[in-house]
């Protein structure tokens, strides 16, 4: 297949493109042709496609997740130095520290290939807290599966928790907590939501953006293979029949070891000052990376995508656009600083590549082996997607849900009763001790966690000198949720903020992974925008901003959706881990009083 | 006094063993694997991780390092060395240390805090602890299964070189094995980790920082 | 005692971390011209009896389910012959 | 390019916690009469060029040295002919 340049698009406007195959709607096809005042070349239909998925775009949450912004953006604790856009959102602690946090989700991933599904899943949250210049210090994984006798679930769970822990553990992150919830609506679509924290001096905070004219732009890290580019492989069906069909792996697999050189590396890059703007590669691959920094920054970009090294030498140029290769970082760099860069990466073994420059064009412009392929003005990729005003409707089903009240069940009449409630519900995998998952994670290593598992709050001192520290706890009921998903989320972020409080830090903060069925569906898009108000209610309230999450649509068998799961995580600060406060009873509690707070 | 903790690509628990160096009281050097100098310290310690992801064998090509050409040199002339975890594994591939370790027996990753008894107290690593002494500190680790062949194992018992057994088998090791020496007693590998067990505020015990003050002692002796 | 071999491999697209370190390696230990190493499993399996086809069919099912993961993984079965 | 395969097993004496687990799977999904299974490692070396004595002999001191430890693991080596 010969490449289908820029100059071949405008001299072929009605060559049929594949753009239903990729997800396109006929309104954005047509929009993206009004864009650019010509077809899209095969290479812009890919990169087109990929950032107007849901998952890229945002396209049906967009009007909803702005409400967030009506919360002051300010913490208990001070500013806020980053907020939601950014990569992670990041908190000022004081002392000079600044914190990011960020819960995202790997759901449809870990139900395919649980292990790596949910490994990669950790990668992912771990770089984008990286790309703040931040070191990350902990992990945390809310999860859900179906019941827990369910054959599907011995299948899902087993592989989701070893590759947490598998990809956490070999990262050298303690793990501080999370939950493991069985419901049979997660029984076709287990939840696996990552999150992860990390610390830096405020002078080290660097956000993704290419700017100033000449600096180079350096793609480093694994190699790129056709990871995850299932269905873009359409435009590149020509090259199948020449060739033989080279495979397109759905599936992604993890390397733990590649991305602890990529942490230590990166850190290392930063402290040696020689990285202007960066970004990691995540969903959206190059099309992302190169579209969201150059629409960041204040001038163009142009890239030559042949300097891309591959793993697999038979990637056509739209491929190379679309993968998902794991493990994979982009920077910009200073001509002067190049050489030092380079030096560092080659320190830690690994692969670091000039492949394009900042232009003061404001075009994002890319060439194969000296054809131009892409030459669109960045923002219309990355940011001018559709919106969405999807309907949403409270479903009928809604007041008989409702009427259902617990009242309405036989209480235990005898102590003999009582006793078997009591026993059946200690007893039930939600509520029994959740060992058998944590003790698959290492919650020591760094040597900082102050409260881990069993504790309702991870926590990790920041400064050994001081004592300073944050706590984190995550929390999500999805049957209250379903039952009235405003109240159903403001309990969610009670309960995470009275976690963190209760052990004594200071909630200043809130990430938030939303979890939800179709949004084609008014019911359950109603949902999410009751969880949404419920949390902006909530969060205003209780004086903490929302940082950053993520959201995660589509999570549904057949026509049955999820309990709706906006799982929150919040984050607090404590001066002096020192006075933490644990939980449960000790020998050394001995004589102590118990009493109880609240109505 | 210095303590040199090597750091290969992918250890993990280099930072924790330099913290419990300077805990107990040492300076805490940071030594790299690509080089071969040792900087002068007076012990070294290998610390745990999954160097080179575990990719092959754990430890199989960490023991490859230039640092550990040095190592082994001065390790054969007295210099104390302690390999935790990973660099347990290190020791025994490069053949520092007899027999190997494999994977736990239930196959799984496993957390958790363990009672050990110390039962060779008279090595570099080990003198601050008495006769038959029981401790607890971190396990934590994926391939902790001590084997070795049945003569090895006799040897190793007989010569008094089995430097701490597990209290409750967590992984399959051979004769409960979780820590030996070498016949000099400068070289100690230990599946555990004493560098997590030095402040109660982030380990369970204190347990493990008799690791870090014997060694002090033992260079300070020699 | 008959044996038949499980030879399991990541399919050729699929990134192999392993095989990627132990290349790494080959090459910083001085062994030269290495293209490519995978890393894969290899299974033993020693049948009580005759390798018989019915026999040879059950083992290419556990394969099939248990021993290998069609998502990401191939793999070929042999049964060996004269030791 | 010729292809260099390395089989490494964990020695008889040795336990093989994975084999062992295999073997109880093979038991609870029915698949009876299985005697025994033993887990390894298979490599698959891609080489530059042509397999040489010497080539090979080089991948057999990697094998030695690297690829299997001799404490608990054997292996054999053998050149793949035709694909
Ligand atoms: N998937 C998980 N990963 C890490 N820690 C977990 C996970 N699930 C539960 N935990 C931890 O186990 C402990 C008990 O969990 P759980 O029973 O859900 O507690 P609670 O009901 O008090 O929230 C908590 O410390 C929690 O953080």
């Amino acid at each position: 297949m010969s490449t289908d340049t820029v100059s071949n698009a405008t001299s072929t406007p009605d060559v049929e493109q594949p753009w239903a195959e990729l997800g396109l709607k006929p309104d954005e096809y047509q929009r993206i042709r009004d864009i650019l005042g010509r077809r899209p070349t095969s290479c812009e239909l890919a990169m087109y496609s990929v950032m107007w998925s849901e998952h890229c775009s945002y396209k049906s949450s967009k009007v909803h997740l702005k409400r967030f912004g009506e919360i002051p953006q300010e913490t208990p604790a001070g500013k806020m130095l980053a907020g939601i856009g950014e990569n992670a959102g990041v908190i000022d602690i004081g002392e000079g520290y600044a914190v990011t946090f960020k819960v995202e989700s790997h759901n449809h991933p870990s139900y395919v290939e649980p292990y790596q599904g949910a490994a990669t899943g950790v990668g992912g949250i771990v770089r984008d807290i990286i790309a703040m210049g931040a070191r990350p210090v902990a992990v945390m994984d809310p999860l859900r599966f179906g019941p827990l006798d369910a054959p599907d679930t011995k299948r899902v769970l087993p592989g989701i928790v070893s590759g947490i822990g598998g990809y956490g553990n070999s990262l050298g992150l303690p793990n501080i907590g999370g939950e493991v919830v069985f419901d049979p609506t997660y029984l076709g679509n287990p939840l696996v939501n990552a999150l992860c924290v990390g610390v830096m001096r405020h002078e080290d905070l660097h956000l993704a953006n290419a700017t100033g004219v000449g600096n180079q732009m350096i793609l480093y890290g694994a190699k790129t293979g056709g990871d995850g580019i299932g269905g873009v492989s359409v435009l590149a069906s020509e090259t199948f029949a020449e060739g033989g069909p080279t495979k397109r792996p759905a599936v992604q697999v993890g390397d733990p070891f590649m991305e602890k050189l990529l942490i230590e590396c990166t850190l290392e890059l930063f402290a040696a000052n020689v990285v202007e703007g960066i970004q990691d590669l995540g969903g959206g691959g190059l099309s992302c990376a190169t579209s969201e920094l150059a629409s960041a920054g204040d001038g163009g970009m142009r890239v030559s995508l042949d300097k891309v090294p591959l793993r697999d030498a038979s990637l056509s140029p739209e491929e190379i656009l679309m993968s998902e290769s794991q493990e994979r970082m982009m920077a910009c760099v200073t001509p002067e600083n190049v050489e030092a860069f380079l030096k560092i990466c080659e320190k830690w073994d690994v692969q670091a590549d000039v492949i394009g420059e900042v232009t003061d064009t404001g075009r994002l412009e890319i060439d194969w082996h000296g054809e131009r392929v892409v030459d669109v003005l960045p923002e219309t990729v990355a940011h001018e997607g559709p919106v969405y005003h999807r309907p949403y409707e409270r479903p009928s089903w809604q007041d008989e849900l409702q009427a259902d009240g617990a009242e309405k069940l036989p209480r235990a009449s005898s102590g003999a009763e009582l006793r078997d409630t009591l026993l059946k519900l200690i007893a039930s995998p939600n509520l029994c001790d959740k060992s058998w998952v944590t003790d698959q994670y290492d919650r020591y290593v760094l040597g900082n966690s102050v409260l881990a598992q069993p504790e309702d709050s991870g926590m990790i001192r920041v400064d050994e000198t001081s004592g300073l520290g944050v706590a984190v706890s995550t929390d999500c009921n999805g049957r209250f949720a379903k039952l009235d998903p405003y109240t159903g989320a403001k309990l969610a972020l009670a309960e995470s903020f009275r976690n963190v409080a209760t052990t004594g830090a200071r909630p200043v903060a809130v990430t938030d992974c939303l979890n939800f069925g179709s949004p084609e569906d008014p019911a359950v898009m109603w949902q999410f925008t009751e969880a949404i108000r419920g949390l902006v209610d909530g969060c205003k309230e209780l004086g903490i901003p929302v940082t950053g999450g993520n959201v995660s649509f589509y999570n549904q068998t057949g026509e049955t959706a999820i309990l709706p799961t906006p799982v929150v995580g919040v984050l607090g600060v404590i001066d002096d881990v020192t006075r933490r406060t644990p939980i449960g009873f000790t020998a050394e509690m001995e004589g102590h009083q118990l009493y109880l707070l609240g109505e | 006094m210095k303590i040199g903790v090597v750091t290969f690509p992918g250890s993990l628990d280099d930072v924790d063993a330099r913290r419990a160096a300077a805990v107990a009281g040492a300076e805490a050097v940071a030594l790299w694997h690509g080089d071969a100098d040792l900087h002068g310290v007076d012990a070294v310690v290998l610390p745990g991780g999954f160097s080179y992801g575990d990719y092959l064998r754990a430890g199989a090509i960490s023991r490859f390092a230039p640092v550990m050409e040095t190592i082994i040199k001065r390790a054969g002339e007295g210099m104390p060395v302690l390999g935790i975890c990973n660099g347990f594994q290190v020791l025994c591939e490069s053949h520092l240390l007899p027999g190997a370790l494999i994977k736990n027996h239930h196959r799984k990753f496993v957390c958790k805090d363990q009672a050990l008894r110390i039962e060779n107290n008279s090595t570099a690593w080990t003198s601050d602890y008495d006769a038959n002494h029981e401790i607890t500190i971190v396990l934590k680790n994926q391939d902790g299964s001590y084997v070795a062949d049945e003569a090895t194992l006799d040897r190793l018992e007989g010569e008094g070189r089995v430097v701490a057994r597990y209290l409750g088998n967590p992984n399959g090791s051979y004769r409960d094995i979780a820590g030996i020496t070498n016949e000099r007693g400068n070289v100690v590998g230990l599946m555990p980790h004493p560098e997590h067990a030095v402040e109660t505020l982030t380990g369970p015990t204190t347990d493990g920082l008799g690791f870090f003050t014997s060694v002090l002692k033992a260079v300070v002796a020699s | 005692m008959a044996r038949v071999v499980v030879d399991v491999m990541l399919k050729p697209e699929i990134l192999d971390p392993q095989g990627k370190a132990v290349h790494g390696a080959f090459g910083r230990l001085g062994f030269d011209g290495v293209a490519d190493v995978r890393q894969g499993k290899r299974f033993e399996i020693t049948l009580d009896g005759e390798a018989t086809e019915e026999r040879v069919a059950e083992i290419r099912k556990a394969a099939d389910t248990l021993l290998a993961n069609p998502v990401i993984e191939d793999y070929t079965l042999h049964v060996e012959t004269g030791q």
